[in-house]
């Protein structure tokens, strides 16, 4: 009966002590708000334009790190944004639901354009200019494609053209060999996962 | 037809297959010493070896669906060779072919094949028999260099039988018609008790014979001259560098030295430990592999170093008499963390890097 | 084995210094010693608006113009970037775009000029004669208005090299003549028949940086030209202290990181540039446009070509008009047909492949090879696995570990690749070049180079739509709390009318 | 002196947790993809296994003989292995975000690794003094942290292989262990303890 108090006794005292060690440890290491929320926001391509089904990238991110969210949703990140992610949360890629389409930028024919702001209004990042009742403009160099103001427009005359290539920014392709393709290999199987 | 192509648009013309042919051309002399001391079991063994290799390997060439040309670049060749070499004289015809198989298949096709293998193909499949056969691969056939050898292995037949039946159809056992290695003797005099020269005495060792390659052992490491001679041509054709065989072989003598001048009794000496055993073919060939050693030379040096240590403590201390396998395999473990932080200093960046 | 007995030689300080790595392709200098000869005017000239490092030019002219040679026919958009002059008289028939010797085979904006065969001279730029009472800045100006930029090969802009900056005074001046590239023999042309001319070069810019040292570096498999150039040095009495080195022949000496480090000693730390350490580099061919702008007033339009390669019917170096069409010239030299033939823009080790001969001869172009298919193909043959066998580290004169960096590139992992020193990479194709496998280093270079520069410029972008996006927001949100003050503030005064009582309290809280 | 090194040489290499006595084997594949997780993974192994041996051995010297409680040891070892995993998962969760989320359930799953286990049981075992347990302990945390490192590098080069589609993942690597483990044979015998 004794060794039984005992063992009880032992037992509880200890894991008392080790409780109370937690808790304090508990205080000092308590971690404010999610820094891998950032980390991912920082990771996206923030056009803005919710075809996650987010409102926005970092509602998006904090999904995410929230493990709310899967980490294939980022279509105009496409796989690169994918596996960078989730490299970062240490989970398994999946395969992005959508080809991300070529880099687009929107285009207004002004002489359709009546002036209304709707398209001022939807665009996420500031990039039209214009005032009531007069031609709106789209500064090209900060638009990133979204798409976001071509649904308000009332009379159609927004178009999503594709950005053209520079001969700066024009970049070597993987060399076409066997070997090469090792890499792209990886990342299909990767992708065949999901 | 127009590919992308980058500059460089001139090339110097080496090629992998020269590359192994002259391996394989470095280890001729170590060949033809093994077919002098253990005729045509010797004969037999590295041949059906490389033929085991060359088969494996285009089985799985076949089944992965690469181009069988693939063969011509003589790696599978070089590989069954070097497990040839590294094999005892004894090895059954069907403990070669295994081997064969162990060291195509597991050593290096299951990476990828050739250029992805993690550890040295022929060493992989030498550890895997010597630890799945115990017995055969630490019983040393009497070489003929012997004064009276029990067998005569200059006659055909005799090393037929032997080869493919085993010494039971001859009509003797294991035991006799087989010695124990300078190490293996030394370690087992020790762990009796005798003191290191003493073995040495009662074993007749001398440094003459085991630098010519007369001592027993297996069929390809006896001769510290042959394997001198290939390991001086794979230097001076530019196949291997100076900085693994050096680095390897010059700290074994040194810790052979210090430790032998301490206590004589139980630390061989340094001339004892370089010609013994498979130190002088792992230093030149095994470590060396270009695959499954560092790219750089400085990540060269520090495999080189501690390949010696390894080997030496295990020699030493170590329940098996000999570490050179088991050195450049543990080694091979540590090249990707060896290549990452041993890189070059690159120019115009000073001293180390984050 | 020449490596190292090389390294312990230079340990034991039996050579000076000597850059790491390198390798000795053969040289197939086959017009070397062949005497310079004028290629004939083209028809049509085609003046690309970019043809040095930085930012393109915007033209001056319209079509139907009528341009001088010398004339100034485009002007520079940014600090680095130099204009671009007519290389003869004509008329301009076309302002386009038209493909130019790069890999992509894209077009960029360019000025046609069909050639009315007087090659009248444009005299607007007077000779600055008496340079050498001239503030360095206004023969800066010189150097920038004539469009010259590095005829080496990389074309960056001269004048931002000649600049003086009191916290790092040039030291040494480097001539360099090493031309270490194979087949490549312009320089040398240069070296022998305009010693004079290039010495000259060499005493303004040495006056413009303000010292007196400077180090002429040529290999030994041109010693006619360093007999030549020392003979020219000893006939003047202004550049004492200028020296002829003879280097030993090793590609890539004529790298400007490489050469100064052999020739000083002295490394420029990454990210920096010659400067830095007090070294100032030039082309020989360089130098010697830069005399003909102070001295003759002549800006860039003409450059020494070698056409050479195993294809070519008759090898030679040609001083040619910059905007002529490739064919041409080819033809000059008996090339018509070329089928079976591959063009390189450039040496063989550091040149681009190009896809037809329709392209005009630019600032950069130091050769024009071609090679026959066979030649050539050997040299690009199926890709096989690495086997590690650390040649490409030891034949690289950055210090870099190439397979392992062509593995990062391969499988993506950029980053790995940027903390193995990617960009340290200068491309000179030595690793390639000895790879047994056949592994083609440098294009795993420019693919991971390019990638992170393109993710590089998506981060930025990023960036900036995310400042945006949060201004944006922000501002929103303040358009709504102030629309909500002035509705409780409406409703307040609502609600005063109807009780004066809780009127009065509302407006003392809002003088609150 | 050496008689620590004896102890430290024979955790570390010959007796090695993961390549001899095949414990711990879980978190060794499971964390070994990248050799960033593996070296946080070792340090935290290193930090929970020194801790528990030395507590165990406290418990168990202090505690259980003398109350007769031996039978209650696997308990109080998993309580104090558990509690300290705890400890050191808030403390990498404050410290370093992204390891914490790579190695993800590997960390909290350090409690059930058989190997911190193992070497407080083993220490027991075997008689160990307060000194002795704590440096076998520690020497076992950097023996598993070795391999772990070492492991985690040639899955890197692995990765990056074109490995026949069959042996592709968890096959390989596996047979890769195995290699590893008849490699670390060679050590056998080299410390008689």
């Amino acid at each position: 009966m004794a060794g039984l108090l005992y063992a009880l006794l032992s037992l509880g005292a200890f894991a008392l002590l080790a409780g109370i060690i937690l808790a304090i440890a508990q205080k000092v290491f308590h971690v404010e708000g999610d820094p891998m929320a950032e980390k991912i926001d920082a990771l996206l391509p923030q056009t803005q334009c919710g075809q996650c089904g987010y409102p926005g990238c970092k509602p998006y991110a904090a999904a995410v790190a929230g493990h709310e969210a899967d980490v294939n949703h980022c279509v105009p990140g496409g796989e690169r944004t994918m596996l960078a992610i989730a490299d970062l949360m240490g989970v398994e890629p999946k395969a992005v639901e959508q080809e991300a389409a070529a880099p687009m930028v929107a285009f207004i024919r002004e002489d359709e354009c009546i002036g209304c702001t709707l398209c001022i209004k939807a665009c996420p990042v500031d990039a039209i200019v214009g005032a009531p009742k007069q031609y709106h403009a789209i500064i090209a160099d900060h638009c990133t494609g979204c798409e976001l103001c071509v649904e308000p427009c009332p009379v159609d005359c927004i178009d999503m053209l594709v950005k053209p290539e520079l001969i700066e920014h024009w970049a070597w392709p993987l060399p076409e060999t066997r070997r090469s393709r090792i890499g792209h290999e990886r990342r299909e199987q990767h992708a065949g996962h999901a | 037809m127009l590919l992308m192509l980058s500059s460089p648009h001139a090339h110097g013309g080496d090629t992998i297959r020269v590359m192994m042919l002259t391996v394989i051309l470095a280890l001729l002399p170590a060949a033809a010493v093994s077919v002098y001391l253990f005729g045509w079991l010797a004969l037999l063994l590295i041949l059906l070896c490389m033929a085991a290799s060359l088969a494996t390997e285009a089985v799985c060439l076949k089944l992965m669906g690469k181009p069988l040309s693939t063969l011509l670049d003589n790696s599978a060749a070089l590989t069954g060779l070097l497990l040839a070499l590294t094999l005892p004289a004894l090895t059954p015809w069907w403990m070669a072919v295994l081997g064969s198989i162990f060291a195509i298949v597991l050593g290096k096709q299951i990476y990828g094949g050739i250029g992805y293998n993690i550890f040295n193909p022929a060493l992989s499949a030498r550890v895997i028999l010597l630890i799945s056969f115990p017995l055969q691969m630490t019983s040393w056939l009497v070489p003929m260099s012997a004064a009276t050898p029990p067998v005569d292995l200059y006659d055909l037949s005799t090393c037929l039988t032997l080869f493919f039946a085993g010494p039971d159809a001859l009509k003797s056992s294991l035991d006799a018609i087989s010695m124990a290695s300078p190490l293996g003797h030394v370690k087992t005099e020790w762990t009796l008790g005798v003191p290191v020269e003493g073995a040495l005495a009662a074993y007749n060792y001398s440094y003459l014979n085991a630098f010519l390659g007369f001592e027993t052992g297996s069929i390809g490491e006896t001769s510290v001259l042959a394997l001198l001679i290939g390991g001086v041509f794979l230097l001076a054709r530019h196949s291997i560098t100076w900085h693994i065989p050096f680095s390897y072989l010059a700290t074994v003598a040194l810790l052979a030295a210090l430790f032998n001048a301490i206590d004589p009794a139980h630390f061989a000496p340094p001339m004892f430990h370089l010609f013994a055993g498979g130190l002088m073919l792992c230093a030149f060939f095994m470590a060396t592999d270009p695959v499954s050693s560092p790219v750089t030379p400085l990540g060269q040096i520090v495999f080189g170093v501690g390949c010696g240590v390894l080997t030496w403590s295990i020699r030493s201390f170590g329940g098996y008499p000999e570490g050179a396998m088991f050195s450049v395999l543990l080694m091979n473990c540590a090249v990707p963390l060896i290549d990452h932080y041993c890189r070059p200093r690159v120019y115009g960046h000073d001293g180390r890097r984050v | 084995m020449p490596a190292m007995l090389r390294n312990l030689a230079q340990r034991l300080g039996m050579m000076a210094h000597s850059f790491v790595g390198g390798i000795h392709p053969p040289q197939h200098k086959l017009s070397a010693g062949l005497k310079s000869e004028l290629c004939p005017l083209a028809p049509l000239h085609i003046m690309p608006m970019k043809q040095h490092i930085g930012v393109a030019c915007s033209p001056l002219v319209a079509v139907g113009d009528r341009v001088l040679r010398g004339q100034k026919i485009a002007k520079s958009e940014g600090y680095v970037s130099v204009p671009v002059h007519a290389p003869t008289s004509g008329r301009v028939v076309r302002i386009g775009d038209h493909a130019i010797p790069h890999p992509s085979g894209m077009g960029i904006p360019s000025i046609f000029i069909e050639t009315d065969g007087d090659d009248a001279v444009d005299e607007s730029l007077a000779p600055l004669a008496d340079w050498r009472s001239m503030e360095p800045a206004l023969l800066r100006e010189r150097v920038r208005m004539c469009g010259l930029a590095g005829l080496g090969g990389a074309v960056f802009p001269t004048f931002i090299k000649l600049v003086q900056d009191a916290r790092f005074p040039i030291e040494t001046v480097i001539l360099n003549g090493i031309e270490c590239e194979p087949w490549l023999t312009s320089d040398h042309c240069l070296m022998l028949e305009y010693a004079d001319e290039i010495l000259a070069g060499l005493a303004i810019i040495m006056h413009m940086v303000k010292t007196d040292a400077a180090i002429i570096a040529i290999e030994d498999n041109k010693a006619d030209a360093a007999a030549v150039l020392q003979q020219a040095l000893e006939a003047r009495d202004d550049l004492a202290d200028v020296r002829v080195v003879v280097l030993p022949t090793r590609y890539p000496q004529g790298g400007e990181k490489q050469l100064i480090y052999t020739l000083t000693g002295r490394e420029v730390p990454a990210g920096k540039l010659p400067m830095h350490i007090g070294v100032l580099c030039q082309n020989v061919g360089t130098t010697r446009a830069l005399y003909q702008a102070v001295m003759q007033g002549r800006p860039l339009t003409e450059r020494m070509v070698t056409v050479s390669g195993d294809a070519m019917p008759r090898p030679g170096n040609l001083l040619v008009r910059i905007g002529t069409p490739m064919r041409h010239v080819f033809a000059q030299r008996g090339l018509d047909v070329f089928e079976q033939v591959r063009l390189l823009h450039g040496g063989p080790m550091m040149g681009e492949l190009l896809r037809h001969p329709d392209l005009p001869v630019v600032k950069s172009t130091n050769g024009m090879l071609a090679m026959r298919e066979p030649t050539f193909m050997a040299a690009h043959q199926p890709e096989q696995p690495c086997i590690r066998c650390g040649h490409c580290s030891e034949a690289c004169p950055a210090g870099l570990v190439p397979n392992l960096l062509a593995d990062q590139c391969r499988s993506d992992q950029f980053e790995r690749a940027e903390s193995y020193n990617l960009f340290d990479c200068i491309e000179c194709g030595a690793c390639s070049y000895v790879c047994p496998s056949h592994i083609p280093l440098v294009h795993y270079f420019r693919y991971g180079k390019g990638q992170i520069a393109q993710q590089r410029r998506e981060k930025h972008f990023a960036e900036e739509s995310r400042g945006r996006s949060e201004a944006r927001e922000m501002r929103i949100e303040q358009e709504k709390q102030a629309r909500a003050a002035r509705r409780s503030s409406v409703r307040a005064a609502h609600v005063g009318q109807s009780d004066d009582g809780s009127a009065d309290a509302a407006g003392e809280e809002k003088k609150d | 002196m050496t008689e620590i090194v004896l102890i430290m040489l024979s955790a570390v290499l010959v007796n090695n947790f993961v390549l001899t006595k095949f414990l711990g084997i879980c978190p060794f594949l499971g964390t070994s993809g990248k050799v960033e997780t593996a070296i946080g993974m070792s340090f935290a192994v290193m930090f929970v296994m020194t801790l528990a041996s030395a507590a165990s051995w406290l418990i168990q010297e202090f505690v259980l003989v003398p109350l007769g409680l031996e039978y209650l040891q696997t308990i109080f070892f998993i309580l104090i292995i558990a509690a300290l995993v705890q400890f050191i998962e808030m403390m990498i969760h404050k410290t370093s975000p992204v390891l914490y989320q790579a190695l993800g359930i590997f960390l909290p799953l350090i409690t059930t690794n058989c190997a911190v286990l193992g070497v407080a049981l083993l220490n027991v075992q075997q008689e160990q003094t307060f000194v002795t347990s704590a440096l076998y302990g520690f020497g076992a945390a950097v023996g598993f942290a070795l391999v772990l490192v070492l492991f985690s590098g040639l899955r890197e080069r692995i990765e990056i292989s074109p490995v026949p589609s069959l042996f592709k993942g968890s096959p390989l690597t596996l047979i890769t262990a195995g290699m590893m483990s008849l490699a670390f044979m060679g050590f056998s015998g080299l410390v008689k303890i």
